[in-house]
């Protein structure tokens, strides 16, 4: 790729190169477990709600979607993805899972960690765990996975409820009840499945840990509500990775918290992460991995991009009560960071609905230019509020949105020069509608 | 002479509009073949040469069009999406919505009231929703595409085409010809196909009254009456439908470019 | 509506709203519902007649692609589409489910757009733990109350089990209908039960009982019923609210003389066992006994037992049903059934039963891409 | 007695007249007006074999546009055909990969017999009528632009599926001084790997015998052996399997009748033309 090596338009934070050793400890880790034939565990993106009791209990998850987005980046998934159709699965399916079935067939045929598999490939699991949360057709690939895999499943619930039920309060005690028991019946699955007892005061610590990377990923996020924005989307994308699979562990706060400073400082320094911010957008949902260079482009052009992927955001401080033992902490967290928007959007008075919600908040909190969406081939819950989203900020907000067709796995889908050459054509757009909304009284 | 230069230089066909204040335009168009940046450079000399001009009378060209961004042709370069509605706007004023048939794909556009782009959508890249389905019809039948559409007003029964792809269609097409299937009822299924994926991006933009149709399909009335059939209104279609995106790029290069000053037209600086 | 057996279930197929608008015209309240999950029980107990919200593959969509993508399921953006262009105008009131994930973001988009007086979202668990079954209960406690709340009444313990009785009585009659497919050539045409079905799906309990006695009796006795054919087909997979699928196998050498489909025997095949608090026994046939992919299987001792956990039944019905081909259809971008075809293609493969996976865009036009898929399909196996 | 098997693909019109052996084959030209013509290609096919109409004891039909031959006692589909012809001409096969005008199949076949296919007829990318297009647009003949793509350096991806962009793409890329052969190895690449994995999913098994017009191009050939690993058998005629395999069918339907004493189904049997649509 040529356009590496020039120089690029957004001034990454130099402490987002201190993620990197982080994501390659867990993966290393991940590695050397299977080396040394220690418990690991295909685990779902599970939104803090497992994770941190494997780890309590020694055993090492890996991230089949994260590697997914390894593969997409490097390129590799195109290859896993062919094998994956090859064994009868649609092509509509999401990237991640065909990426895994695709690398997972591969691996069982070589019968050993496959040839070009990118960051030491996936150790083969000793148990896998899937999670309901927002997408549940996510239990069905590990469902798939177990033709490969003789291996147990544990699924953890994840309820959703309907964002404007007028009785939520009721329904929340009743949610986080389930959760909790659940996690009660997963630990008991473990220490079966392990033969071990959980450590609960290690449990705690480590809970403590999380609690406190929440906090500071929250705070650093709530600074990008500055002009210009200190820090662009790359950065968040790079750093969400931590929060959301080492967020137990103390050198994930000591990065966050020297992220947090950077930030701070550009921000008292009126520094933004590109030279001239003329344009402030946010993204729906998930990035093109493979094309991230796409936004210094856009970059060049003074787009700025403040806020993204609605659902991988920190939960911000929590506003549900409720004591409880360790397990009910650990669901009141999981489900506060799902449910999180639908009491803000219900303080608005559900001016959207769905994941519409989080993006019409930031637009006001973050005086958005516009929505840029990446409708995504196969991944219809990233991408089913897209509509919507443009729709409701189009129509209450006056914010114009444009759309990229791509995917996050198929680089063959992406359609940036299109997208490039339909961006004048969007500034214009974003240039009448700040008239009109100065016109409406909007302050941006 | 302050003359500006619009050249639209369009995956099938490259247009020019020669354009200066209280003047009527001059328009050109050529077939684009397989070099842009020949067609760019071909199409603006014969331009100029219908006009009396010579390059030196033009104080700058805006580029636009699908084969622009590949060769480093212009003054400057703006969207064709730009470049449609603010020709279509300069004719028609009241115009909010247009409807851009082109050869590589069809739009729909919501303009302000200074004729500027404020939501748009585009058909996926695919042939058959584009005016380009309507062009293989039009060879297969051997027909011009202008003559298409006062014959397609005949058609009593469209066919309906069995494939989604403007490939088979055509392979179907010929079948049909083959088979008798009157040549109106054949160019009507085209119509109605390609109507029906307009009405769809409408539906995306939003429909804001008055609306036009522009680009290479609106020269087919058939389609235009298909397409108002389909929405229920009326759409105005400007006299060179076609012409539009290189005129409105001859507006935009009147307005971003300083009179006074003068360069190389024919190449963006670095 | 003055037609009987067969022929009324053909009127009311080919008009379902017409015949939804005429009961509610009558007085009757109407529940519009999504998918199989929610208890039909409590709606009938109610007073309510419930009425299943689906698609058309007959109608071009338009309207819904202003607000949801179109790699979305194609049923539920047809759904979406009738909605807004007013031809679901019947429904009154509104009970969602969460099934599949784009269902449950379906009906708050649903409701976000039709603005239903009363709407209850239904969240159902995709693991059928033991604290599932309470959490399900918990659900079906608070569309009671919130229901209750709407209408002012209470609902019955003792009028919902002679619900649950009255609407295992249907199931029954169901069953049975099927039972009449068990012989060749089958008394009943699959285009034909399915047209039962999704009248079933539009009328109240009562009035669809009745049709289906009218239509046993009629069927035992018919003898214009479909004749002898080289394939006896099971048809597998997502929802189908037209028939021109099945007319499109049946008018080959083949007859569909069972399905796996939720427009079909999933709707209808379990009881709800009585229990002593009937919701006890409902929160166990809606989680547990309904059989829909959406729901996860605990996993077992080898990836071959899952399989004959998962789709067991189906190779039942095979058998009992005497089947020599399987046709697994799904709509595109439906990853409920995708994700289950490899599975359950294998299954088939074991038990040496063909099958032939179709996937579709759910519409009435371009089947004749399919049908030559089908075709040989039956030359393989006869 | 002889048997007739007629193949009507979207571009090519086939025809095999057989006893024991095959007496005449007949292919039409290219050009969809031609299908329309079927029953002239069946005359001329006739007299090649020196045999009237009448002499004909069976007709069967395949191909696309199988559905409405007057002249047929019996339409088979082209899949069941094609397994047919290929065993009868290579039995070791057990796969076909069968890439038409209008669409690309995979079969796998056992005793002559399909046990499983797949098939992809959605648009024209992935099929033949994508290399037919581009060879027009470049004024080469389907065997010569698999010869040139074989002397390709560095393959050059196409980005455009939609076959008419692809057109577009790939004349302007040629503009632009791309060499041809690069384009045309890229391109060969696409549709074999689409392909490749299309049939894939019925787990290949060797032999792979490979039919349709698309089998005369020695670089979509390569391109598919490369992806297969091993070599794939080809007929001296790829694009006749379809209609030999017909005939075969109709001369064993016919056999099992006179066997079992049962009366031989037949057509109106009018020698007029085919059509498409009704």
């Amino acid at each position: 790729m040529a356009e590496e090596k020039k120089k690029r338009a957004i001034t990454r934070l130099e402490s987002s190169a201190l993620v990197r050793p982080l994501v390659n400890k867990m993966y290393m880790e991940g590695a050397l477990a299977g080396m040394e034939e220690r418990p690991v565990a295909w685990s779902m993106v599970n939104w803090w709600e497992g994770d941190i009791i494997m780890r309590a209990m020694g055993v090492t998850p890996v991230y089949p979607e994260n590697f997914g987005t390894v593969c997409a980046a490097l390129g590799i998934a195109q290859k896993y993805m062919g094998v994956s159709a090859a064994e009868g699965f649609p092509t509509h399916l999401c990237g991640y899972a065909q990426n895994t079935i695709g690398y997972t067939t591969e691996m069982k045929r070589e019968g050993k960690v496959p040839e070009g598999a990118p960051m030491g490939g996936m150790a083969q699991p000793t148990f896998m765990l899937c999670s309901e949360g927002y997408c549940d057709a996510r239990f069905k690939w590990f469902q798939s996975l177990r033709q490969f895999w003789n291996v147990p499943v544990w699924t953890l619930p994840f309820p959703h409820p309907v964002y404007t039920d007028p009785s939520l309060q009721d329904v929340h005690k009743v949610n986080v009840e389930y959760m909790a028991v659940e996690l009660q019946g997963f630990i008991a699955f473990l220490e079966n499945l392990l033969k071990k007892k959980l450590d609960r005061d290690k449990l705690e610590a480590m809970l403590n840990n999380q609690e406190k990377v929440f906090k500071v990923w929250w705070e650093i996020n709530e600074l990008r509500k500055a002009k210009p924005c200190p820090m662009h989307a790359r950065d968040f994308w790079t750093m969400m990775v931590p929060c959301f699979y080492t967020a137990y562990d103390p050198e994930t706060l000591a990065v966050y918290q020297q992220v947090y400073n950077e930030v701070k400082a550009r921000v008292d320094n009126g520094i933004g992460a590109i030279p001239d911010e003329k344009y402030r957008l946010v993204f729906a949902e998930l990035p093109p991995w493979h094309s991230l260079g796409f936004f210094d482009k856009l970059a060049e052009r003074g787009w700025n991009f403040a806020a993204e992927s609605a659902s991988y955001h920190p939960p911000p401080p929590m506003e549900l009560n409720g004591g409880g033992d360790l397990p009910y902490r650990i669901a009141r967290w999981t489900y506060w960071s799902y449910i999180n928007t639908g009491y803000r959007a219900a303080k608005m008075g559900y001016p959207a609905v769905g994941a519409a919600q989080p993006y019409y908040n930031w637009a006001v909190e973050y005086k958005i230019d516009g929505i840029l969406t990446h409708p995504l081939v196969t991944c219809r819950t990233a991408t089913f509020w897209h509509t919507h989203s443009m729709n409701v900020l189009r129509d209450k907000l006056d914010i114009p949105g444009m759309s990229i067709q791509g995917d996050i796995v198929d680089l063959t889908v992406f359609d940036a020069a299109t997208a490039l050459n339909q961006a004048p054509a969007f500034e214009e757009s974003m240039d009448h509608f700040r008239k009109v909304r100065k016109s409406k009284g909007l302050d941006w | 002479m302050s003359w500006f230069a619009g050249i639209d230089i369009g995956s099938v066909n490259t247009k020019v509009a020669l354009f200066r204040d209280g003047g009527p335009p001059h328009f050109h168009m050529i077939q684009s073949g397989a070099n842009y940046r020949v067609a760019a450079e071909k199409a603006l000399d014969e331009a100029l040469g219908k006009a009396g001009l010579s390059r030196n009378d033009i104080v700058a060209i805006m580029a636009t069009g699908s084969g622009a961004p590949r060769v480093d042709f212009g003054t400057d370069q703006l969207s064709d999406i730009s470049c449609s509605a603010r020709g279509v706007h300069s004719f028609f004023p009241s115009v909010r919505t247009v409807i851009d048939v082109g050869g590589q794909a069809s739009r729909a556009i919501r303009v302000n009231d200074e004729g500027r782009a404020i939501n748009f959508a585009v058909s996926e890249r695919c042939a058959a929703g584009s005016g380009r389905f309507l062009q293989i019809i039009a060879r297969v039948l051997q027909i011009d595409i202008k003559d298409a559409g006062t014959l397609s007003l005949k058609s009593s029964n469209p066919i309906i085409y069995t494939t989604g792809c403007a490939v088979f269609g055509e392979s179907e097409a010929i079948s049909r010809v083959a088979e008798g299937t009157p040549k109106e009822d054949i160019l009507a299924g085209v119509q109605n196909a390609i109507a029906s994926k307009i009405a769809n991006l409408i539906d995306r933009v939003g429909m804001e009254k008055d609306c036009a149709m522009v680009g290479g399909g609106a020269l087919d009335i058939g389609l235009v009456k298909r397409t108002e059939e389909r929405l229920g209104i009326t759409l105005l279609v400007p006299e060179n439908p076609q012409l539009m995106a290189a005129f409105g790029a001859a507006l935009y290069a009147r307005e971003v470019i300083p009179t006074n000053s003068k360069f190389d037209i024919t190449h963006r600086e670095a | 509506m003055s037609s009987k057996g067969l022929a009324k279930a053909k009127d009311i197929y080919a008009n379902r709203a017409g015949r939804v608008r005429e009961l509610k015209a009558e007085g009757k309240k109407i529940m519009g519902y999504v998918c199989a999950y929610p208890p039909l029980e409590m709606v009938t107990a109610m007073d309510y007649a419930p009425i299943r919200v689906i698609g058309s593959m007959d109608e071009p969509i338009t309207k819904a692609d202003t607000q949801v993508p179109s790699i979305i399921c194609p049923m539920l953006r047809s759904m979406l589409d009738l909605g807004m262009k007013g031809k679901a105008d019947f429904v009154e009131d509104f009970i969602g489910a969460h099934t599949c994930d784009c269902a449950e973001k379906f009906c708050h988009l649903y409701q976000h757009n039709m603005q239903f007086p009363y709407y209850h979202f239904l969240d159902v668990p995709h693991i059928a733990h033991k604290a599932s079954f309470g959490f399900m209960k918990a659900g079906f406690q608070l569309f009671q109350k919130t229901l209750e709340a709407h209408t002012g009444k209470k609902l019955d313990p003792d009028r919902l089990k002679q619900e649950v009785k009255k609407h295992n009585a249907q199931r029954a009659l169901v069953r049975e209908l099927y039972g009449l497919r068990r012989q060749d050539p089958p008394l009943l045409s699959g285009s034909e039960n399915l047209q039962i079905m999704l009248a079933l799906l539009s009328i109240p309990i009562e009035e669809g009982s009745g049709m289906l006695k009218d239509i046993i009796a009629e069927v035992k006795a018919r003898k214009d019923g479909p004749k002898k054919k080289a394939a006896r087909l099971l048809l597998w997979g997502s929802p189908l609210t037209e028939t021109s699928i099945i007319d499109m196998i049946e008018s080959l050498n083949a007859n569909v003389v069972m399905d796996d489909i939720c427009t079909g025997t999933r709707h209808f095949w379990p009881d709800v066992e009585m229990t002593s608090d009937p919701l006890d026994g409902l929160a166990k046939r809606y989680l547990d006994d309904l059989k829909c992919p959406r729901t996860f299987r605990e996993t077992t001792s080898s990836f071959e037992e899952d399989q004959e956990v998962r789709f067991g039944y189906i190779k039942d019905y095979a058998k009992e049903w005497n089947v020599n081909g399987v046709i697994l259809q799904s709509m595109k971008y439906c990853d409920t059934h995708g994700y289950e075809v490899p599975a359950i293609k294998a299954y088939f493969d074991r038990l040496g039963i063909p099958s032939l996976y179709l996937e579709h865009e759910y519409t009435m036009v371009a089947l004749a891409p399919l049908k030559t898929r089908v075709e040989a399909f039956i030359e393989m196996i006869s | 007695m002889y048997f007739a098997g007629i193949d009507i693909g979207s571009t090519m019109t086939k025809i095999v007249i057989m006893d024991d052996e095959i007496n005449s084959q007949v292919i039409g030209p290219t050009g969809a007006e031609h299908r329309h013509l079927a029953n002239k290609v069946m005359e001329e096919a006739l007299s090649k074999a020196g045999i009237a109409f009448d002499e004909l004891t069976y007709v069967v039909a395949t191909g696309y546009g199988r559905i409405n031959v007057p002249f047929a006692d019996k339409q088979i589909t082209e899949i069941t055909c094609h397994a047919k012809g290929v065993s009868s001409i290579f039995p070791s096969a057990r796969t076909v990969i069968d890439i038409g005008g209008q669409d690309a199949k995979g079969i796998k076949i056992a005793g002559g017999k399909v046990v499983d296919f797949v098939m992809n007829d959605k648009c024209a990318a992935g099929t033949g009528r994508f290399l037919e297009v581009i060879a027009d647009a470049l004024g080469l003949k389907l065997e010569e632009m698999g010869e040139l793509s074989l002397q390709s350096k560095e393959k050059v991806r196409i980005s455009n599926t939609c076959t008419i962009f692809a057109e577009q793409e790939i004349v302007s890329k040629i503009a632009d001084g791309v060499p041809i052969e690069d384009i045309l190895a890229g391109l060969h690449e696409a549709i074999a790997s689409r392909v490749f994995h299309m049939a894939e999913k019925m787990k290949i098994e060797k032999d792979v015998a490979m039919t349709g017009g698309v089998a005369k191009n020695v670089g979509m050939v390569k391109a598919l052996e490369d992806l297969l690993g091993f070599p794939v058998l080809i007929a001296r005629e790829p694009l006749l399997t379809g209609a030999i395999g017909a005939a075969i069918l109709g001369k064993e339907l016919v056999i099992k009748a006179l066997e079992k004493g049962e009366a031989i189904e037949k057509g109106a049997r009018l020698l007029e033309a085919a059509s498409f649509f009704k």
